[in-house]
């Protein structure tokens, strides 16, 4: 082949021999030792080589438009941090945001890379691998810079210093630790459809693309820069879980019905994890630019809706969650404020009332289901806070055996009742928030025995500092946990009277007088 | 239907009642009245009185709300799950059939949370 | 309202997150890369046991017979983060783009002798499988390496083996041969003097210990290949034929002598960790390093001919110097 | 029919990206977000290089899209001249 030739060889050409092209078949040991992961789950795969790549992204190209980004990102959050950026923020409460959004998320994002890692060793074509480690490496980005931006943060305000302790032991933290240890924990291509597909492709949106721009909205720059840096690559990692999704889809029929439920799985799984996102939208950010339930539409029904129409002439239906998805929309932000709000001693951010304002906001936006059942009890509280009787639940909570939340949401159809679910399964009785959970559970009762939920262990003695005798008549769980999520005083409460509020302040007069 | 797995899957439930040293479990939620988001969990020995339930681990919990003075406690309606029963306040959790992991609820008729809105 | 944020001079309440702050036994500002690192990876309270492998845990030390008092002592030199790592592959792929251009633009290839080519062909397109592999092993130590300061390292490292077999195929592009590459995994399918390393680098594939496996992949292999290949071979090919392959191979060169300090620096911690680990690395690299030389000696034969034996002998003399170094006598 | 879209973060080159989408695709709806600015079309969405260029006055590679993506929906595929998103339905 002449030079004229090799020139001439378009970008999938380029990029075949670039990947697949340096794959071979191993002799000297057998493949299915190589690769020992890809046929257990039951997922049969006649042909690797129709595996279509995505974005087709050489090292060189990663590497050059990477280190712009990184360079540009580590630019703006310098600026940010030297100019005291952090007071720029429309107001104190904001950070609270940043506490739940940017502790939960680091690691999370660190089982994503260590997850991808995995799979991208465990993948027999070349394709698949390649994307799979690219995004490995990206999800070490992800945590890395979202670490860098609290960084700073975390010297001016509370409830930031502790995250990477709280992330395997904190009560709230456990659904995202549950969602990403379940998918870890599955075979390589369940994984796939858990995070390339369900949650990249179909969820990661609303996580982050209304929150980031409203992070912008809210004068955080570093927190919009580093998200939106972050969404950049996340284009590469949607595209990879829809190729996937179709590779199983054309590769064998009877990988439809395998398919379909780790879709209708992780579907409802994600949508369980997002119920704090719709919180962080409706009540945590200070000026808002859509309400969850607009965001919901917008990303998850149309968008979700077109890809499931799509991916309809496969024979994939839409996820059986869907309706139930539609409905509680209307719902899930304020049940889970609700929940937040009257635990005020254990939590590392603050929470408050809305605001009179706020809260014709929310009726504004929730018209159909705000004031009837939302609004009397938060001006109840609102009533009580005055009279000095900030409402604190001090009790341990009931959570689902499968997604880890607490039992919280309610029945479908009966906004006024809450959902329960349950099962025996040896002897022992389950409980469930839906019925989604509760047929995840039954699926693989095997797998779901082992949840660890964080006010169980406590009071199996599981969470006591050492020296404290957990078998004492006057033993009390409740007493300990909080050392054992170092969990500082200062960063819990009501957000009225906290210390950051008053630290705010006190900057931001040193700003504007003399 | 089994977990698939490339070796034996088989694991002691992280809740099983010997991991509780004498106690069993128990969740207690107030219908209709979800200011308290979510039940709350007790571990208590099976000994324990159905009264010790009612007069100490509900009143603290819930007598923050308007509704709890109110509650008329000879109308109320008791369910383990979705079975109404007829507690025995005097006797204990054992013997009013309540085992580990139950969940009791109950309702209160007439009262139906803040300006009626199940909270 | 104006406010000039700048002028605020405003006392931290804190330097860093706590479990940095313990790790440094006081509240300091950490560096970037240890903010990215230290102590990160999940250790407890793990709700599921993986269905691949029902014994172990998510994350398990478990998984190599290395034993370590802290897994973040093997920290890297280079002190990559993302971010750090990224910028500085950046800057080396932004001269390798440029030697190609030149190259490209001069006509460099089209005017190097038709023999030196051939030469070098036969060494180093096979090696982009070679680095293929180097990819898929050091993954493995990424996916199963126990602490974020190791599993990063070797992601970066495998990711940088990826580049290097797609600069390796891109040599071959660059003097318009196509058929070469194919040629090329002909041989490293088929041609004998290949096989040995390729059988090396299959039974790595399947190895369980992640330590070993970065034992025997980045330290033993890599530590004799690269000086054999990248630095005297080009040397040979500069002084015989001209500097082309140099120029375009100077991404190895460069990615090998960085990355020989984080290999040595993450050998050295383990074996100051406890005598057992000492004795293992030491078995370990004695046994991996003489079938390294077995697999190498017929490339070195190609590359070097009568010379091979002596070459060999420096390398393997350089590579028993670094062992020694990191406190690992053989 | 389903959308197809895609989001950027705004700066001066998604200025011209965005430009160019509209003059390429009858029937987008640019949706400008704090920060992000989104492009619907029905069924298929398409960048072309040479348009970007036109608006840019500069060469662009269209893989340079990457630095400034925020999300995308749709099928993708990418050729050196176009890189597009779409629909089946």
């Amino acid at each position: 082949m002449d030079m004229k030739v090799a020139k001439k060889l378009g970008l999938k050409e380029r990029y075949t021999l670039m990947t697949r092209d340096l794959a071979w078949d191993t002799t000297y040991q057998p493949m299915d030792k190589v690769f020992p992961q890809v046929t257990y789950e039951g997922i049969k795969i006649h042909d690797w080589d129709k595996w279509e790549d995505p974005f087709r992204l050489t090292m060189d190209a990663y590497w050059k438009y990477q280190s712009e980004k990184e360079r540009k990102l580590y630019a703006i959050l310098d600026a940010f941090n030297q100019n005291n950026g952090h007071l720029s923020v429309t107001d104190a409460r904001y950070m609270n945001v940043l506490k739940l959004f940017l502790g939960s998320t680091p690691p999370l994002e660190l089982m994503a890379a260590r997850g991808f890692s995995m799979v991208g060793r465990q993948m027999v074509g070349g394709g698949p691998r390649v994307a799979c480690q690219m995004q490995a490496v990206d999800e070490y980005r992800h945590f890395q810079t979202q670490i860098h931006s609290i960084s700073n943060y975390n010297k001016y305000y509370h409830g930031m210093d502790e995250f990477a302790h709280q992330q395997s032991r904190m009560w709230y933290l456990s659904d995202g630790k549950s969602f990403f240890d379940d998918a870890i924990t599955a075979g390589p291509f369940e994984f796939m459809v858990a995070i390339g597909f369900a949650f990249e492709y179909v969820l990661t949106n609303i996580l982050f693309v209304p929150f980031i721009s409203g992070a912008a909205y809210n004068g955080d720059m570093a927190a919009m820069t580093v998200g939106f840096s972050a969404q950049s690559d996340e284009a590469r990692h949607m595209t990879l879980g829809l190729e996937c999704i179709k590779f199983m889809l054309e590769q064998d029929p009877d990988n439809l019905p395998i398919v379909q439920r780790w879709i209708d799985k992780w579907t409802w799984r994600g949508t369980r994890k997002l119920a704090s996102v719709g919180m962080m939208m409706d009540y945590m950010l200070p000026k808002r630019i859509m309400s969850f339930k607009e965001a919901w539409e917008m990303y998850f029904e149309q968008n979700g809706g077109a890809l499931f129409t799509d991916l309809a002439r496969y024979g994939i239906k839409i996820p059986q969650c869907f309706t139930q998805t539609i409905e509680e929309k209307e719902h899930v932000s304020h049940q889970s404020w609700i929940g937040f709000y009257m635990k005020p001693d254990a939590t590392p951010f603050h929470t408050w009332v809305p605001t009179p304002e706020e809260l014709d906001w929310l009726s504004e936006k929730y018209p159909n289901t705000f004031d009837k059942y939302y609004r009397p009890v938060y001006e109840y509280w609102a009533q009580m806070e005055k009279e000095g009787k900030r409402f604190n639940n001090r009790t341990q909570p009931m959570n689902c055996q499968v997604c880890v939340s607490t039992v919280k949401f309610n029945e479908p159809g009966d906004p006024m009742s809450t959902c329960f679910r349950e099962t025996v399964y040896k002897g022992e009785k389950f409980h469930f928030c839906s019925d989604h959970c509760k047929d995840i559970f039954e699926h693989e009762p095997e797998k779901y025995i082992q949840t660890y939920i964080s006010s169980n262990q406590a009071l199996q003695g599981n969470c006591a500092p050492e020296g404290v005798d957990v078998n004492a008549p006057d033993f009390n769980p409740g007493e300990h946990i909080a050392a054992y999520w170092r969990l500082d005083k200062r960063a819990t409460g009501d957000f009225n009277g906290s210390e950051d509020q008053k630290n705010f302040a006190a900057w931001r007069d040193q700003a504007t007088k003399n | 239907m089994a977990v698939k797995a490339l070796a034996p899957y088989e694991f002691q439930s992280r809740d099983a009642l010997e991991r509780y040293k004498g106690k069993q479990l128990l969740f207690i939620n107030w219908e209709r009245h979800r200011m308290f988001s979510r039940p709350f969990i007790l571990a208590l020995p099976p000994e324990t009185s159905f009264s010790e339930i009612v007069d100490k681990y509900i009143t603290d919990c819930f007598s923050y709300h308007p509704d709890f003075a109110r509650i008329d406690w000879s109308k109320v309606v008791w369910q383990n799950s979705n079975t109404v029963f007829t507690p025995d306040r005097a006797r204990s959790l054992k013997d009013n059939g309540i085992g580990h992991k139950d969940l009791i609820r109950f309702t209160t008729p007439g009262l139906d949370g803040i300006a009626g809105s199940g909270y | 309202m104006q406010m000039d944020l700048r002028t605020v001079s405003i006392t931290p309440l804190r330097q860093t997150f706590g479990h940095l702050a313990r790790r440094m036994g006081a509240d300091k500002p950490a560096s970037r890369y240890v903010e990215a690192t230290m102590d990160l990876q999940p250790v407890e309270n793990f709700h599921f046991r993986p269905t691949w492998e029902p014994e172990l845990d998510i994350f398990d030390p478990a998984r190599t017979r290395i034993t370590m008092k802290d897994w973040y002592a093997l920290k890297d030199p280079r002190q990559y983060y993302y971010g750090a790592w990224t910028q500085a592959r950046g800057r080396m792929q932004e001269t390798a783009e440029g030697d190609f251009e030149l190259v490209d633009e001069l006509g460099l290839a089209a005017a190097y002798p038709q023999a030196g080519k051939e030469e070098a062909f036969k060494v180093f397109l096979p090696l982009r499988h070679a680095a293929w592999g180097s990819n898929i092993n050091k993954a493995y130590v990424s996916a199963y390496g126990y602490g974020i300061a190791i599993s990063q390292a070797a992601c970066y490292a495998s990711m940088d083996q990826l580049g290097i077999a797609q600069y390796v195929t891109r040599l071959g592009m660059a003097f318009g041969d196509i058929e070469a590459l194919a040629e090329a995994k002909q041989a490293w399918l088929d041609a004998p003097e290949w096989q040995e390393l390729r059988r090396y680098t299959e039974d790595l594939m399947v190895e369980k210990d992640w330590f070993e496996v970065m034992v025997a992949q980045d330290f033993a292999l890599e530590g004799l290949l690269y000086p054999l290949v990248y630095e005297r071979f080009n040397d040979r090919l500069n002084a015989a034929h001209g500097p082309v392959f140099s120029m375009l191979t100077r991404f190895q060169r460069e990615w090998y002598a960085e990355t020989c300090k984080w290999t040595d620096a993450v050998l050295k911690a383990a074996a100051a960790d406890n005598p057992e680990n000492k004795d293992r690395l030491a078995t370990w690299i004695a046994g991996w390093r003489e079938r390294a030389i077995r697999a190498l000696e017929p490339i070195a034969r190609l590359a070097f001919g009568a010379d091979a034996p002596v070459v060999m002998e420096e390398a393997v003399a350089a590579l028993n110097a670094r062992a020694v170094k990191a406190g690992i006598p053989l | 029919m389903s959308n197809a879209f895609i989001a950027f973060q705004k700066n001066e080159d998604t200025r011209c990206i965005v430009e160019a989408i509209v003059d390429d695709n009858p029937g987008a709806m640019v949706n400008e977000q704090p920060a992000m600015v989104k492009i619907d079309v029905p069924n298929r969405l398409v960048i072309k290089r040479a348009s970007v260029e036109e608006k840019m006055g500069r060469p662009f590679d269209l893989q340079e899209l990457q630095v400034h993506l925020i999300t995308i929906s749709g099928h993708l595929d990418e050729t050196d001249e176009e890189f597009s998103l779409s629909w089946n339905s």
